[in-house]
């Protein structure tokens, strides 16, 4: 049987993070669903998720939240795409939390004035690329293999935690993210640091957490040999990227490790045009790794 | 071989029929089994009976048409099960026929490697009232093979035909189906005590059955009599509520009791309800691999116990 | 017509109270069939049940319904009656009038109701019983152990002292089990082989016992008294009686670079071996996998050497049939491996915590190795990645026990002793060596066991600190320990030399196999089940097999050998009879009517459904039939009610009986 | 507890098939704590409920009972092992037969009441009891048992009065 064609078809949540500092992780997977002929349809009117800070304020409001972009993903043809990881996780939280709690179900449905649809399958675009569309497919879709590029894929806290929660992969030893990347001809290393914490949002409110942990991530990518680290969050890719400098400072230890959404990869290997991917919106610089590895 | 959007063309059958002499042939020449078990014309145009051939110039008897009603399943362990004393068998089966070899299998009472069976592609047979001469169309097609999911039969010796794309037929034992469960339990009581009211005990459904194979039946016991025999409503009733369960998670669909029955009640619809319940409680399914164990022998420690306080 | 005998107790006041006896005998007596009926104050007193027996006598009654208390009550009491009276015991039965309907009721008339109905239904159930005589069955008084760890060598020494034989199957090349391989142990510190090997050599040298070591269970048949056991000996490609254990052969092989299992693979070991110095049987064996003569035909130096002339290349698997009367099952545990998911197993793996790439992260049995005065490193304390003296140490315990989320949810029950036990054998060597403890829980509880834990503490000066860990992480030539300090509210990182994992005490591989071919049964994590909890901890529910040790549950050393000497004590018992007798509630089959579809097979949880040939008398097969066998049935009926033809019957409650009593509505 | 007693116009035959290991001993237990319930319960006991065929529960509808409560050991505690896993399964089924013929399953009860659950028990003979007694009595299988066909029918006076005049 040939691989059926046009028949993948999503709808999509982006979160806010993809509409603003995370433009181009959004731009990248637009492009690379389109240059692999699946269809994904945004979600009109979808609201934020709440993030990490609601669900620790006020867990009513962090469910409804949810609960309301789940109701508004109904109207849209497809399981429903999510690239961002705090986005997956509170999606697929509140799936979880609601389905054996009528109590809470009641009250959150009547707070959003409708139904919760706890059928409606969320699934991370790894999971799409991996599972639905198949990773021999991915890897026959790639034009311009990663070859030579040493890649550290960074999972952080949220990709496949709490266990029996998001369901992605294995909870502490995944290998998702690297079977991916590997279709798409990279090589992927071995190191320590793939599921820790990056800080998260006290990049605010206490950086100095953030240096300490981002740091420690960046060193052991460094010391297993990467060249470069793989995202799937908005958060995380802030720390890893923004924060870059500020730790190169505090360590004194350069790293030069540009950041990449891992969409952004994986477009560059099916051939969308480099200028479409945001490389330019990255505080690192991966131009000349990219150069050096005759990508661009 | 096309069929035309309303009928079933007969051409499907013919071929079937050539390779099933063929194939019975070949195996009664080689002597690789020593009967087949198929169907014959019967004496009047249009219909059919079983057979079982053991000379090999006599497999040119063998047909395969819409009128090959029976399964031939019954003839390996009730009547005539003689004939496996004489060394391997062949038997002709429809996908419905093949589930209850396969049932049987998993209840010991064939074994696989005495069999060599001719699978045939069947696109359906004629219900009991159908006008014989006609091709099968919604007015002639058998209620069981509106609905019929195993047109194709699988881990046979040999399955021949090839299935052409079908007329769309209305499910009516399906409908018949929810049409009962709409009903208050009131109303279906009533439905069914009409219908047993009319049973004259004359058994042929436990006759026709292949799963009915007990020395003696339950409802044939008088020490102690658990159904009463006479043909009395209280009877009738018991009868068939045990019957049923009796073949709850055993029976194979092939609607061979209602065929058989002279008072038309409608049995498969009680099989039907059961295998439904035993697919949705324990995913259960009459199949083409013999199971070791039947929905009803096994269990699972979290099988659903909602009903129970 | 039956004569049937009613007896309606007024227990005191207890039934009197609020039913009216007198009416419930007079209404008994009409009930076509009762020969006789009465009331009286106490039945089950002496009177009462003299009053029974005479009425036997009397009235040459040939049933009896004693309408009183429960017959969980007096049901033996009045059946013992009935027994002495010249009546078959079985067609005696008790009428519950007390806990069913007087203690329960108290409306007078409801209750005399009431009572009478239960009467009734009694009486038309005895009509229909049948004399049953109990069931005996011989004893051969000759019992299995399997496996030859401590808690197999415990309970073949106690029945074998006690007169019996034992055949003693171990799968290893030698008895010793898990212990042999443990250094020192708590709370005594007391060497382990020291206190082991004595007893090996006792089972080598018992005249009761017949040892078959590299051996393992093929087929089990039969049932209590009466088992056939085929034991599979594997070829060891030495013959025992010739072998004199001289060890030449292992001196020359010239493979001698094979990972040394017994040592957890931190030395190694020729392709002929003893797995250790005190192994029992003191005889080699040729590890065919590794040998050169098997690879490649191209070597035959220990044959050249042995002077007994014992090597035998060409020998072969042997099948022995012992017939034994009683099993103990004592096939002990293993440590789950972190490295890898055991197949089909629904564990999760722990790849965060890097056994099995990190070579300085190891399991806790391994560092016993280590710590060992025989062992690879003759005691000393090094690191497997380079050999140097670790001097931080961090011991993580309940890796994988307790972790519901990684599939396993029981405590382990030894490793928090056994981790104690490890920061005091480390200290005592590497004096200038810190010891961290990651742990949950401290479970201590057995003699001497709490005392023990914080002398490892207060003495020792490990540090406990209460946490999990998340992550371990090669760093240069350190193993960095990530986790968390719950007390402090902290997050500690560890840069640690070597690392020990108490991983988790499952049952050993294949115990589901085994358990299988036993017919016994086993839980999720293939622990095999005890028959009851509490009152029957060492019997399984499959009469006449017996559990000892790790097998139905992690379980120390001293619980280990109590249980084995329980389960010698419960074999003992059953060889102090020569025919067991047992309650006749069995099913039997009518093979008349049986057509052998095997549904009483497939749903008896005793696995004591067989099928059986019927033949002519030149020895044609006619039919098959289902045959109930009557030493293993439990009598529960789930045959019966599954049979199509009801050919398959419970005696005590056939359907006759039941069918009889729903008559009565 | 000395409640006056309630006269009902209509007293169910509740029969209740236990297995003897848990709800026999259930029952026991409700008695010797002197629990008090309807005395419409008449207490059939097996082995196990791996015992208990569906023709019991079939043949006591037939011969008059109004309700019928089937119970046994809780999962996991069967004194058989897993007697009451098969008859979870066979009742289940029989279940939904019943309730595809007609039956209302308001009066087939099962449970699970163990050793230790004397109250439990009387909680659930007491909910059927009342339950079925406000249902009234089952007519169905009552009104078949009267019921005659062919022969048996008397449709003509002549053959009503010949009925009526048999000794």
């Amino acid at each position: 049987m040939t691989p059926a064609k046009n028949l993948l078809t999503y709808s999509y949540y982006p979160g806010c993070s993809l509409h603003a500092s995370a433009k181009e992780y959004d731009e990248s997977t637009r492009g690379l669903f389109k240059a692999l002929k699946i269809g994904l349809q945004e979600v009109p009117d979808w609201l934020c998720c709440g993030a990490t800070p609601a669900h620790n304020v006020d867990e009513l409001l962090s469910l409804s939240l949810c609960a309301k972009n789940l109701a508004l993903a109904d109207g849209v043809e497809g399981d429903l795409a999510v690239a961002c990881a705090a986005c997956f996780s509170r999606l697929k939280v509140t799936q979880h939390h609601l389905a054996d709690n009528d109590a809470k179900r009641t009250q959150v449905e009547y707070a959003i004035d409708g139904k919760v649809n706890l059928a409606k399958p969320v699934k991370h675009l790894l999971e799409i690329l991996a599972k639905d569309f198949g990773l021999d497919n991915l890897a026959a879709a790639v034009h311009k293999p990663l070859s030579g590029l040493k890649v550290a894929c960074y999972y952080g806290c949220l990709l496949t935690r709490p266990p029996d929660v998001p369901q992605l992969d294995c909870v502490e030893a995944p290998t998702i993210m690297e079977r991916v990347i590997a279709a798409a001809g990279a090589e992927t290393v071995d190191w320590s640091h793939r599921m820790e914490c990056c800080g998260a949002n006290f990049t605010l409110s206490r950086p100095g957490v953030v240096l300490k942990l981002s740091g420690d991530i960046l060193q052991s990518a460094k010391r297993a040999g990467a060249h470069c680290l793989m995202v799937a969050c908005p958060l995380c890719h802030g720390n890893l990227d923004i924060r870059q400098k500020e730790i190169e400072e505090a360590t004194g230890e350069r790293f030069d490790m540009p950041v990449f959404y891992m969409t952004q990869l994986l477009a560059l290997a099916v051939g969308v045009s480099p200028s479409k991917l945001g490389f330019d919106s990255m505080i690192v610089n991966p131009l000349p790794l990219l150069r050096e590895k005759g990508l661009v | 071989m096309t069929n035309s959007a309303q009928t079933i063309d007969p051409a499907l059958y013919a071929a079937v029929t050539d390779a099933v002499r063929a194939e019975a042939r070949k195996v009664l020449e080689s002597g690789a089994v020593a009967a087949v078990v198929g169907w014959q014309a019967g004496r009047r145009a249009g219909t059919a009976m079983p057979t079982i051939v053991t000379d090999p110039a006599k497999a040119a008897d063998l047909i395969f048409s819409p009128a090959c009603v029976n399964n031939l399943a019954l003839y390996l362990t009730k009547a005539k099960k003689e004939v496996r004393g004489k060394g391997k068998i062949a038997i002709v089966a429809k996908g419905c026929d093949l589930k209850a070899l396969v049932g049987l299998m998993g209840e010991n009472q064939l074994k696989r490697e005495e069999l060599h069976i001719i699978g045939v592609v069947c696109a359906g047979v004629q219900g009991a009232a159908a006008d014989r001469s006609l091709p099968l169309s919604e007015a002639t097609i058998a209620g069981k093979c509106r609905e019929c999911t195993v047109h194709t039969p699988e881990n046979t010796d040999v399955t021949v035909g090839t299935l052409t794309e079908l007329p769309h037929f209305t499910p009516t034992e399906s409908a018949e189906l929810a049409r009962l469960e709409a009903m208050t339990p009131a109303e279906r009581w009533s439905f069914w005590k009409e219908h047993f009211s009319r049973c004259i005990r004359c058994y042929a459904c436990r006759q026709v059955c292949p799963f009915c194979y007990c020395e003696q039946c339950l409802c044939d016991r008088n020490r102690p009599q658990a159904v009463e025999t006479t043909p009395r409503p209280a009877g009738n009733m018991a009868w068939h509520i045990v019957r049923a369960m009796h073949l709850a998670g055993r029976c194979a669909g092939c609607a061979e009791c209602e065929r058989a029955c002279p008072m038309d009640i409608p049995l498969n619809l009680l099989n039907r309800k059961m295998a439904r319940e035993l697919k949705e409680l324990y995913g259960h399914e009459a199949g083409f691999k013999p199971k070791e164990k039947g929905p009803l022998a096994e269990y699972r420690e979290d099988d659903d116990q909602s009903f129970i306080k | 017509m039956s004569r049937i005998g009613v007896f309606v107790c007024h227990c005191g006041e207890n039934i009197s109270r609020t039913v009216d006896v007198e009416k419930v005998a007079a209404e008994a007596a009409r009930i076509p069939g009762v020969a006789y009926a009465t009331d009286y104050k106490y039945m089950c007193s002496d009177p009462g049940q003299g009053l029974l027996k005479k009425a036997v006598a009397e009235h040459k009654l040939d049933g009896i319904v004693v309408a009183a208390c429960s017959p969980r009550m007096h049901e033996k009491t009045f059946r013992n009656a009935a027994k002495s009276a010249g009546l078959n015991p079985f067609l005696c039965e008790m009428a519950n009038i007390r806990e069913h309907c007087s203690w329960v009721h108290e409306d007078r008339e409801e209750a005399t109701e009431k009572a009478s109905a239960i009467v009734e239904m009694m009486v038309a159930r005895v009509k229909k019983d049948r004399k049953l005589v109990p069931i005996t069955v011989p004893v051969t008084k000759r019992a299995l152990v399997i496996g030859g760890g401590i808690a197999g060598i415990q309970a073949a020494l106690d029945i074998a002292d006690a007169g019996h034989r034992v055949v003693l199957v171990e799968r290893e090349p030698s008895i010793g089990g898990h212990m042999a391989q443990l250094s020192e142990t708590f709370p005594t510190l007391d060497c382990s082989q020291c206190i082991m090997t004595p007893k090996m050599v006792d089972v080598a040298n018992h005249p009761n016992i017949t040892l078959h070591t590299y051996s393992e269970i093929e087929a089990v048949e039969g049932y209590i008294g009466n088992f056939q056991i085929t034991v599979r000996k594997k070829a060891r490609s030495v013959i025992e009686e010739k072998c004199t254990g001289c060890g030449v052969c292992s001196a020359k092989c010239p493979q001698k670079k094979i990972p040394n299992t017994f040592d957890k693979n931190l030395g190694f070991r020729p392709a002929i071996y003893v797995p250790f110095p005190q192994a029992v049987p003191n005889t080699p064996v040729i590890d065919r996998e590794h040998c050169t003569r098997f690879i490649n035909g191209k070597c035959g130096v220990c044959q050249k050497v042995c002077g007994p002339g014992a090597i035998d290349y060409e020998q072969e698997d042997r099948l022995i049939v012992e017939p034994v009367g009683a099993i103990v099952v004592a096939t002990g545990f293993e440590l789950y491996s972190i490295s890898e998911k055991p197949k089909g197993s629904p564990i999760k793996g722990y790849g965060e915590f890097g056994h099995g790439t990190i070579p300085d992260v190891i399991d806790g049995l391994t560092f016993e190795r280590l710590a060992s005065a025989s062992g690879p490193t003759g005691g000393k304390i090094i690191r497997p990645s380079d050999g140097k003296e670790p001097k931080q140490v961090v011991f993580v315990q309940c890796v994988g026990s307790r972790a519901r989320e990684k599939g396993i949810s029981y405590c382990s029950k030894i490793c928090c002793m056994y981790t104690a036990k490890h920061t005091m054998l480390y200290k005592h060597k590497v004096h200038d060596g810190q010891a961290y403890v990651f742990f949950m829980d401290a479970r201590t509880p057995g003699k001497s066991y709490d005392e023990f834990w914080r002398r490892a503490i207060e003495e020792e000066e490990a540090v406990y600190i209460r946490g999990m860990v998340s992550r371990l992480y090669q760093k240069g030539d350190k193993v960095v320990v990530m986790g968390s300090d719950v007390h402090v509210g902290v997050q500690v990182e560890i840069e640690a030399d070597l690392v020990v994992l108490a991983t988790a005490v499952q049952p050993r591989a294949g115990a589901d196999t085994l358990a299988q071919k036993l017919g016994i049964s086993y839980d999720s994590y293939h622990f095999y089940s005890e028959a009851h909890a509490k009152l029957k901890p060492v019997e399984c529910a499959t009469a006449g097999i017996y559990l000892a040790g790790a097998c139905q549950g992690p379980k120390d050393i001293p619980d280990t050998v109590s249980q084995a000497s329980a389960a010698a004590a419960k074999v003992m018992t059953l060889f102090a009879r020569d025919e067991l007798e047992r309650e006749p509630i069995v099913a039997k089959v009518n093979e008349r009517n049986c057509v052998a579809c095997l549904y009483c097979k497939k749903v008896c949880p005793y696995g004591a459904v067989e099928e059986k040939e019927i033949r002519d008398r030149q020895g044609n097969l006619i039919r098959v039939v289902a045959y109930v066998n009557p030493g293993v049935c439990g009598g529960c009926g789930t045959c019966q009610a599954s049979c199509p033809s009801k050919s398959v019957e419970l005696d005590g409650y056939t359907d006759e009986q039941i069918m009889a009593m729903i008559e009565t509505l | 507890m000395h409640a006056h007693k309630e006269n009902h116009d209509f007293e169910p035959k509740i029969i209740a098939f236990v297995c003897t290991w848990c709800t026999y001993a259930g029952a026991d237990l409700a008695g010797t704590s002197r629990m008090q319930y309807p005395a419409n319960t008449r207490v059939v006991k097996f082995p196990c409920t791996g015992r208990i065929d569906p023709v019991f529960i079939l043949r006591a509808f037939q011969k008059g009972a109004d309700g019928v409560l089937v119970s046994g050991c809780h999962p996991g505690d069967c004194h058989y092992m897993a007697g009451n896993f098969h008859a979870r399964r066979r009742f289940a089924a029989f279940r939904a037969l019943l309730d595809f013929i007609g039956v209302d399953l308001q009066r087939l009860q099962f449970s699970w009441v163990s050793a230790a659950e004397g109250g439990k028990w009387v909680e659930v003979a007491t909910e059927l009891t009342e339950r079925v007694r406000a249902l009234g009595p089952m007519r169905e299988f009552k009104e078949l048992e009267a019921e005659e066909q062919w022969s048996g029918v008397i449709d003509t006076p002549e053959l009503q009065e010949a009925y009526n005049n048999i000794p």
